[in-house]
């Protein structure tokens, strides 16, 4: 499926952008992936500080969508549709992570009735 | 362009990751039947579609192939897929009985009647072979979303595999662990890949090569490049437990199955190391030149060195730590999982020496740390006591007395991965620290030669205590796994590292095929596989500042 | 001409590679043993299968002699060691593949372990029924392991596979010696022969290393064509260290001064064990490797006198230790150090055919003498104190036992005109008259140890088979076979646990209320065909060792057959048997002529002493025995005797104590400091990083994961600064 | 021409207003419906409506966990759509019968076919049985 997409990007099979949206001002890529690199820092400041389980598992999300942001700005940077193929597969892969996320979660909430990331701490030194 | 063309080649390559795909299709089909004895057989299916795979991955590998598929190691899946399968095959069996035996037990007493959702074999087992699809797809990877694919493929079968290896709350903190570092370290080396993409304006792994290299040729990698690089490689760390995403390794270890952590320790590292070489090889080691697009030929002066000073810490320190955290470890899991992490360190040599002497022998090791790290954990599978998994020093005391097949396995794998010869631990590190030397890794050598001696104490332990000490009580009440297959399996790793030495010679030939037609010469020079060709459009405009 | 420049080049030969049946034999049993026990088969299938294969072994090794060419011969089996690089400016290569180096030495070595291998097995096949089960598939697996290691060792083309056969048969030893793991004499002996022999054997590697450090190669043929092209110059301190690492292998594996220690504990394992390898063949292999070895040796002018010293040395010691001891296995294994040491001394003073001849009739005397005090043994309940067993000769069925004892006993006395006197004359002869390498005074020392060897030698023979008929079996054996068949009969094999040399099965013959220690209730269990056909077969070999110095003596043959098994080997002597040309003269008298009257006043004064002492006049040993206690001067003389010179107290005192000292040191710093700041500082690294953090988190989960990516925080920074400085 | 600032506006705006008049629709109800509602409080109208029976039970209560395999089951085939969408506009621009389409037909097909594969498992554990 990626060669097949990339083959589409590379073999211009895919639509062209309009011609008026190709060329995209520096400053917005820049403005692009600074949002990206915030994106990722509130991810691993979320991830680091929160106990809940669940909010915990949405920030590494917004890590995903933060690097797919990127992906993104980068595209449009290097007038490259690769970057935003990569993207549809950084979605499809953060779903597979999120119900393998939400089986997890619902069975550690069976086991011990609650989320909080403090209640998992058997193992150890 | 690489759309129609190089496809039948490279599905030609892929034909083994098929197999295992299919097998994992019927694999969880199968475990899904009502017949027990069908659902008895899974097993033996898996082992099927293994052999088949390291069958067709020898069959099908032509040298014509490899080339046309432009990859950068065109050879690597040579040796790295049959390896992956073999051992793998010797993976399948610890967790034979082991895998839904409440259940299993349940429906044959009556207690229970047989339901779908409550068995697990099927999936278990084709997790198993999915991820190993995944390590194999990654020998195959040209571009990085293949890359990342082949990674997640790796990992998110083995998150389920911990959380449903064995019923206790240990393996359910080892999965949440497992997981939500894993996740973190995805996110760190996708946002790694975004930021290569940003300096190279490529995902094709070739055009990522010949990006650098008209950079390195120029004023040097640009910082997004390095950061991404960094990045990429500190993700990936965490699948080869290597410093600083080691942390979770024990922990997960100890709480997952013990068949499990033994699937852990060999899959996700194959990968992480395949995975840092094709990555690594983009920026390029010393000795190895290619024809960039533009014609010019461009010589690599090593790997930049922000990176290889990044890798050379994270050796140092991952060897160090790992043998330093195994000295007094009371738990067997945890031992072997901190000697996991201490032989990740020694493997790191191979990908700071390179290709081909440095990446031949890391997977010459690969392959001996494969064998000799299954035997001692199928050795572990093969024991129980009041029905729970073995792994205190206590229960194994004086082994030899009761269990004398397993007592000697253990020890030999033991003092096979000190490296004493003639095991095969030993020619892997022969293998590792000779090409080491012989680029000038002198100092490298010599901590991972002190290593290997500290290390020394913890194995011989291992060793000791089931030959030598006086059974304790907890010891005389460790009986044989219901399954003879994991004994079977640690008698077949511990005699292989004991035989396969012998075959040490060619071993280390068909290892040597692995970096075959990296570098020099091979590059892609003037064909389509620079996307956008030269120019302009690789110089990425966040300069320096 | 340089001894190594007269060893004909070896020509590879893949058309011989039948001769590596040889090795596979083994092999093949061992694993065939490993599935039986697997299979929990009870019968006598293992030593089946292993007689057949080292019979086969034998056959293979009797057809190359039969079709050996002269030459020595490379049969490459398959390569398996095959590195070559360049470093330093220089070509280097590793090559060590499995192949067979051929010559006489090899075949001569080759001939009689597999010979011995065969009888044994057989011998062992009756002697250990009574463990039929898991014991007895462990022991013949362990009788497979040791001769496939030491067809490696004897037949490898290099010093690696040498090595690896090397530690093969000390895994082999250490297994057997422990065969009764639930004894903890013998799994105390099983390590200390273990760990003594890895002593040795950590010379052997080293010497193996400097060896291809300063050779380049670690292959017979080549090392040897490297010898012959340059000398030794007496400049390089690794060269010249090299003869002592292989002496100090040597040493540990034949139990020489200072190593010997272990092989008199060794007897605890069964009796078959050590006659085969801890009398016959693998004590022999430090004779063997110094023999491959010897053009080596022979660079260096001090390393040879070494040998012969500490060969000389150890022949008296153990002689004199031999002479107090009361355990019957123990006397013969002194005895067994004692004629090493006469191996030794045979090499020392240059004479490699009197080495080689005196190890092919120990061989066979030897082993007899160890399977008749097997099948004693055997007999009378585990008893081997010779104050306790009396005039055995008139018990029924023991008269072969006894007869074939007293061959052995006479060979090993060195009787005139037996195969022992001849082979042991050469070497005390080669003392006193191999020209340079003479040591007149060893010589003498030899001579006085043969007539201690005489005296200790018939001191058990006349108790033990002649005089008022006494026996009883032994306390200690039937109280743990009465203990293996009472309360722990339902645990494991009972094999295992009852330590039981045929008392068991005897006992058990008997129906219950047996082997309780009662010595009138006892009966003697009388040796069957395996044992006695056996035991005649050595007998007759032990005879028949001396036939190639008849056929000399006769005329028939021009040299000893030996010594043409020597030739064109690196243990060949150019100059044939010492003195030959009846130039020397000792005393004044002809050497050969002097040796004869030296020698045979020796062993008949040894035996006469004996025959007073312990046939004719039991009472006045004791006496003699309590008059050196009497006098404070003399005292130390039995006890010392006794106590083995107090050597292994010795050893314990000088370096187990201050090794378990500086251990428990280390421990305690393992403890308080590497355990305590060092190992839990580490492994708390990220626990206590992450409290830095504390109001970040909750749980190691996250604790794990600040290490994490402040790790990565930390060498993104640093790569950030690297670039800002121009790295790239 | 009108510059891509401009064009981004403008084309925007319809969505624009559509958010702010059904912010404003929704605030305007819930306001208009406080102030001018009657107020009586009853201990009928205080509990839970279930469809006209009587509620029981704890709101709290634990949901089955089929609700919760459905729905990842759900989360998995949904994201799959997603690779339809790119596959649809390019395969519309292709050349009808032609081998190249045939080929993309091919690869969607196989896709597709793994989808139907991953369907027919997740029938087969039951995760669509409600028993």
């Amino acid at each position: 499926m990626t060669q097949a997409l990339l083959a589409m990007a590379q073999d211009g099979t895919l639509p062209e952008l309009p011609e008026t949206l190709r060329a995209a001002p520096s400053g917005e890529i820049a403005a692009a992936l600074l949002i990206s690199a915030l994106l990722m820092a509130i991810g691993v400041v979320g991830f680091l500080s929160r106990r809940n389980m669940i909010i915990m598992f949405l920030c590494t999300e917004l890590m995903f969508q933060g690097a797919a942001l990127a992906m993104v700005a980068f595209s449009r940077h290097h007038m490259d549709v690769s970057g935003q193929v990569f993207v549809i597969f950084i979605l499809t892969v953060a779903a597979a992570e999120a119900a393998l996320a939400l089986g997890l979660v619902v069975l550690l909430h069976r086991r011990r009735e609650t989320l909080s990331a403090e209640a998992w701490g058997e193992l150890g030194e | 362009m690489m759309g129609m063309e190089s496809m039948g080649p490279r599905l030609g390559l892929l034909a083994p990751e098929m197999v295992l795909f299919a097998g994992a299709v019927l694999v969880s089909v199968i475990g899904l039947s009502r017949s027990a004895g069908m659902r008895r057989s899974v097993p033996l299916w898996c082992i099927v579609a293994l052999v088949a795979a390291a069958f067709v991955s020898v069959e099908t590998w032509t040298q014509e192939r490899a080339s046309a598929a432009q990859l950068l190691f065109p050879s690597m899946g040579s040796f790295v897929k049959p390896m992956l399968a073999l051992v793998g095959v010797l993976l399948v069996l610890p967790g034979i009985g082991a895998i839904d035996r409440g259940v299993e037990g349940a429906i044959a007493s009556g207690r229970q009647a047989f339901d779908a959702l409550r068995v697990m074999r099927g999936e278990h087992y084709a997790f198993a072979l999915f991820s190993i699809a995944g390590a194999m797809l990654l020998c195959g990877a040209s571009d990085l979303i293949w890359l990342f694919l082949a990674l997640e493929l790796v990992s998110l079968p083995t998150y389920i595999m911990v959380a449903l290896g064995r019923g206790s709350r240990k393996a359910q903190e080892a999965a949440v662990k497992y997981f939500f570092l894993g996740a973190l370290s995805t996110a760190l080396f996708l946002y790694g890949f975004a930021l290569i993409y940003g300096s190279t304006g490529t995902l094709q792994i070739a055009g990522i090569r010949d990006a650098f290299a008209a950079q390195a040729a120029g004023p040097g990698i640009d910082m997004t490049g390095l950061a991404g690089l960094c990045l990429a490689i500190l993700g990936l760390c965490f699948k080869i437990t290597a410093v600083p995403m080691h942390f979770y390794a024990p922990d997960v270890y100890e709480g997952a199955a013990v068949h499990v952590s033994a699937f852990l320790a060999f899959v996700p590292k194959v990968a992480g190391f395949v995975a840092l070489a094709v990555l690594l090889g983009t920026a390029g080691w010393t000795g190895h030149a290619l024809i960039a697009a533009d014609g010019v030929r461009v010589a690599y002066t090593g790997l930049p060195e922000p990176v290889a000073a990044v890798l050379w810490m994270s050796a140092v320190l991952t060897m160090t730590l790992g043998n330093v955290g195994a000295l007094m470890q009371r738990s067997i899991k945890r031992t072997l999982a901190y000697s996991s992490v201490s032989h990740s360190g020694y493997m790191m040599i191979g990908l700071i020496v390179g290709a081909p002497a440095g990446i031949n022998a890391l997977f010459f090791y690969l392959l001996c740390y494969g064998i000799m790290t299954t035997a001692s954990f199928a050795a572990l599978a093969a024991l129980e006591r009041s029905g729970e998994e073995v792994d205190s020093f206590d229960d194994i005391a004086g082994l030899r007395v009761r269990h004398p097949a397993v007592a000697w396995m253990l020890a030999i794998s033991a003092v096979s991965l000190v490296g004493i010869p003639p095991m095969v631990g030993f020619f892997g590190k022969l293998a590792l620290f000779m090409a080491a030397f012989e680029s000038g890794q002198v100092a490298l050598v010599a901590i991972a030669v002190v290593n290997s001696a500290v290390s020394a104490w913890y194995y011989l332990r291992l060793a000791i205590v089931p030959l030598v000490a006086p059974p304790s009580a907890r010891s005389a009440t460790v009986v044989s796994a219901p399954s003879r297959w994991p004994a079977i399996c640690a008698v077949v790793c511990g005699v292989g590292s004991v035989i396969v030495p012998l075959a040490a010679s060619r071993l280390l030939q068909a290892s040597e095929r692995a970096s075959e037609g990296y570098g020099a010469g091979s590059a892609v020079a003037g064909d389509e596989s620079g996307p956008k060709g030269s120019g302009g459009l690789y110089t990425s405009r966040l300069t320096r500042p | 001409m340089t001894l190594a420049q007269s060893i004909p080049t070896a020509t590879v030969s893949e058309s011989m590679s039948w001769v590596g049946l040889a090795l596979l034999f083994p092999l093949v049993s061992a694993v065939l043993c490993a599935l039986m026990a697997a299979f929990r088969f009870r019968g006598k299938g293992p030593a089946l299968v292993t007689a057949i294969a080292l019979g086969a072994s034998f056959a293979v090794i009797l057809r190359a002699y039969m079709t050996y060419s002269g030459t020595p011969v490379v049969i490459p089996i398959f390569d398996w060691i095959d590195f070559s690089w360049s470093g330093g400016g220089t070509f280097k290569s590793f090559a060590a593949n499995m192949s067979l180096y051929v010559d006489r030495l090899t075949l001569f070595w080759m001939l009689f372990v597999t010979g011995l291998g065969t009888l044994i097995t057989v011998y062992a096949s009756e002697y250990m029924e009574s463990d039929r089960g898991a014991g007895y598939c462990r022991f013949f697996f362990g009788i497979s392991i040791f001769l496939a290691s030491m067809t490696a060792l004897v037949m490898s083309d290099n010093l690696l596979m040498l090595y690896l056969g090397w530690e093969g048969v000390g895994l082999a030893s250490y297994l057997l010696i422990g065969y009764y793991y639930t004894r903890p004499s013998a799994v105390a002996a099983a390590k200390k022969a273990f760990i003594v022999n890895r002593i040795g054997d950590l010379g052997l590697a080293l010497g193996t290393f400097l060896i291809w450090s300063n050779y380049g190669t670690v292959q017979y043929d080549t090392l040897f064509a490297a010898l012959s092209s340059g000398g030794w110059s007496g400049a390089d301190w690794d060269k010249s260290l090299i003869p002592y690492l292989l002496m100090l292998g040597a040493f540990g594996k034949s139990a020489q001064i200072p190593l010997y220690v272990w092989l008199p504990d060794a007897m605890e394992g069964p009796t078959p064990v050590s006659a085969l390898i801890h009398a016959a063949t693998m004590v022999t292999a430090g004779v063997y490797h110094i023999a491959r070895m010897y053009p080596l040796f022979e660079l260096h002018p001090d390393a040879l006198a070494t040998v012969a010293w500490i060969g000389g040395g150890t022949a008296l010691l153990a002689a004199t230790i031999g002479m107090a001891q009361y355990d019957m296995k123990r006397v013969f294994a002194y005895s067994t150090i004692s004629q090493l040491g006469y191996m030794f001394l045979g090499l020392g003073v240059g004479s490699t055919f009197a080495a080689a001849y005196h190890t092919f009739t120990h061989a066979f005397f030897k082993a007899l003498l160890f399977l008749t005090a097997g099948a004693v043994m055997h007999g009378f309940g585990g008893q081997l104190d010779i104050r306790k067993l009396s005039g055995l000769l008139k018990v029924p069925g023991f008269r072969i036992v006894g007869w074939m004892m007293l061959v052995g006993c006479l060979w090993l006395s060195a009787l005139p005109y037996s195969a022992a006197f001849f082979s042991k004359d050469e070497i005390i002869l080669a003392a006193f008259i191999n020209g340079d390498r003479a040591i007149p005074a060893l010589g003498w020392i030899a001579l006085g140890t043969a007539a201690l060897t005489a005296y200790y030698t018939f001191r058990v023979w006349f108790r033990v088979w002649l005089g008022p008929v006494r026996y009883e079996p032994d306390p200690v054996e039937m109280a743990h076979m009465a203990a293996a068949h009472g309360a722990d009969h339902g645990h494991g094999d009972h094999g295992h646990d009852a330590a039981s040399h045929g008392a068991h099965g005897h006992s058990a013959s008997h129906g219950t209320g047996h082997g309780h220690g009662d010595s009138h209730d006892f009966h003697p269990h009388a040796p069957r065909l395996a044992i006695n056909g056996v035991l005649v077969i050595l007998g007759i070999g032990a005879v028949l060792a001396g036939l190639p110095n008849y056929l000399v003596m006769a005329g028939r043959e021009s040299e000893n057959w030996v010594q043409w098994m020597l030739a064109g080997s690196s243990a060949y002597q150019g100059a044939g048997v010492p003195g030959g040309d009846h130039s020397h003269t000792i005393l004044g008298m002809d050497a050969h002529r002097a040796m004869l009257l030296l020698g045979g006043c020796a062993t008949f004064g040894g035996i006469a002493v004996a025959a007073w002492l312990h046939l004719f006049s039991r009472a006045s040993a004791d006496r003699l025995r309590s008059a050196l206690l009497a006098n404070p001067l003399t005292r130390w003389i039995p006890l010392g005797a006794e106590r083995k010179w107090l050597v292994d107290e010795f050893y314990h005192w000088v370096l187990r104590l201050p090794l378990w000292i500086g251990g428990q040191i280390m421990s305690f710093a393992d403890r308080h400091v590497l355990d305590g700041a060092l190992v839990n500082g580490f492994g708390k690294l990220p626990l206590a990083l992450g409290r830095l953090f504390r109001p970040l988190y909750g749980g190691p989960l996250q604790g794990y994961a600040v290490t994490m990516a402040g790790g990565v925080a930390l060498v993104l920074a640093w790569v950030v600064w690297m670039w800002t400085r121009g790295a790239h | 021409m009108p510059s891509p600032a401009d064009i981004g506006v403008i084309s925007y705006a319809p969505i624009a207003l559509l958010f702010v008049m059904a912010a404003v629709f929704a605030a305007v109800n819930i306001v208009a419906s406080a102030l001018f509602g009657p107020r009586v409080e009853s201990v009928v109208k205080g509990t839970a409506y279930e469809s006209g029976m009587d509620p029981f039970g704890s709101a709290r209560k634990r949901f089955n966990v089929r609700f919760y395999v459905m729905a990842m089951t759900f989360l998995v085939f949904d994201v799959e759509i997603i690779f339809l969408y790119p596959w649809a506009v390019s395969f519309a621009q292709l050349e009808p019968r032609s081998d190249e389409s045939l080929m993309f037909l091919a690869r969607i097909g196989f896709f597709v076919g793994t989808s139907v594969i991953a369907y027919i498992y997740a029938w087969r554990k039951g995760v669509f049985r409600w028993d």
